[in-house]
């Protein structure tokens, strides 16, 4: 896909970097990103987490979700980066950055791809504490994130 | 012959990431969960939950998909990335 | 305020240092940051503008509406920078940046902040072109998405 | 005294950024609005604009305000900031 940049891997990255990439096209004045980083559990007990994912299918899955970002906002650049791997506590997990004309179409672009990518991209977390290994359980507040954009489209399309 | 994946807490519950199952094609996700199930008790309490997830040669499905042979099939719980 | 950086200058700032300063607090895992830049009209005159500010009420109206933000959601750092001045085409002119612990927040939030700096904060463009130098009028739009805030408001205060 | 301040193409229109106004407290900001339009036709047109906003001591105000002795009066068009 053009202008669009998917990387899975356990490197870290720059959000300075990532995001001069995508504020250097001069049609586009309107930059957002989404950072996520691993923070520690309420219980204090959190030391590190290990991201699984299904590497046949994680960039294909980004990849749909971000075109289907494209289908309803005018976007510039896009970047998806997910780490995989041990990530210890306050390393960088998650970049979302997005271009646009519009402020309003990079907003809600930006949190549309992490929306989707919470709740269609197969990653997985295990998080180790002192008390030991667990595996994270899906949200049903990440669920109900990506189906409000359905009822969104939903509105429009009557609208049409 | 159909290769079957497993991921997360699911690969870790059934002690393995992947196997082949013959003569599967034309029938539906839910018959492999089914055929599965009948492994063992354990089989059988792991994929009965409502909330595994399946993927078709990399593409989210719902458990009615009718698999093809040489389709890669994969199980998952609910993912949690991001 | 407390974790509020505001600041109206006329020096360039560093996306990537803002981003890590508002990473850098362990409680709050998600940063979402907003970017805006100088671009060509569309009819590719244009060759810089001229940001012109009310100095003595320009910190306080962007502190009364970050302050209005912390009201409706739980955040971390914000960071606010508005550029004034003489900038040219391509550079930055202004900087939203909010951590939260969770995403929707810190994405609303910056929106939230974005809407209302462009519709209540005393800043004018003048726009220098090939053709001459031309005030911007303000948007319909703008105004608008500033206030489909209010009716988010009203409706979660007739549910309370 | 009421110190009145305007910006943008109002400031450039009008040719001044600041006027000084005697004896106007207790007024309303609509009020002080009608006295300086009758400074000139120019003024008249400029201010008799619907657009025109108002802060008082760097507040938005309505144009209902009632403005107090001492205050910093501001009149400007609608901001093209961000």
């Amino acid at each position: 896909m053009q202008n669009v940049k998917i990387h899975v891997y356990e490197a870290n990255f720059d959000v300075g970097e990532e995001y001069r990439y995508l504020a250097d096209d001069a049609k586009f004045g309107a930059v957002v990103t989404f950072t996520g980083l691993v923070r520690e559990l309420q219980s204090g007990k959190l030391t590190a987490m290990t991201l699984e994912h299904y590497p046949a299918m994680t960039e294909k899955a980004l990849a749909a979700i971000v075109s289907e970002a494209q289908e309803r906002w005018p976007l510039g650049r896009v970047t998806v980066i997910h780490r995989v791997g041990r990530l210890t506590l306050n390393e960088q997990i998650v970049f979302v950055g997005v271009a646009s004309a519009h402020r309003n179409a990079a907003f809600a672009a930006a949190e549309f791809i992490m929306d989707f990518l919470k709740t269609r991209a197969p990653f997985w977390k295990k998080e180790h504490t002192n008390d030991g290994d667990y595996w994270v359980t899906a949200k049903t507040s990440d669920e109900q994130a990506a189906q409000r954009w359905q009822a969104n489209k939903d509105a429009l399309d009557n609208e049409g | 012959m159909i290769k079957v994946l497993f991921f997360a807490v699911l690969r870790e519950r059934l002690g393995t990431s992947e196997v082949a199952v013959e003569d599967f094609h034309g029938s539906t996700v839910a018959d492999l969960i089914q055929h599965l199930e009948q492994r063992s008790l354990k089989w059988h309490q792991e994929l009965a939950s409502q909330d595994v997830l399946a993927a078709v040669n990399q593409q989210l499905v719902s458990h009615t998909y009718v698999i093809e042979a040489g389709d890669e099939v994969a199980f998952f719980p609910p993912v949690t990335g991001g």
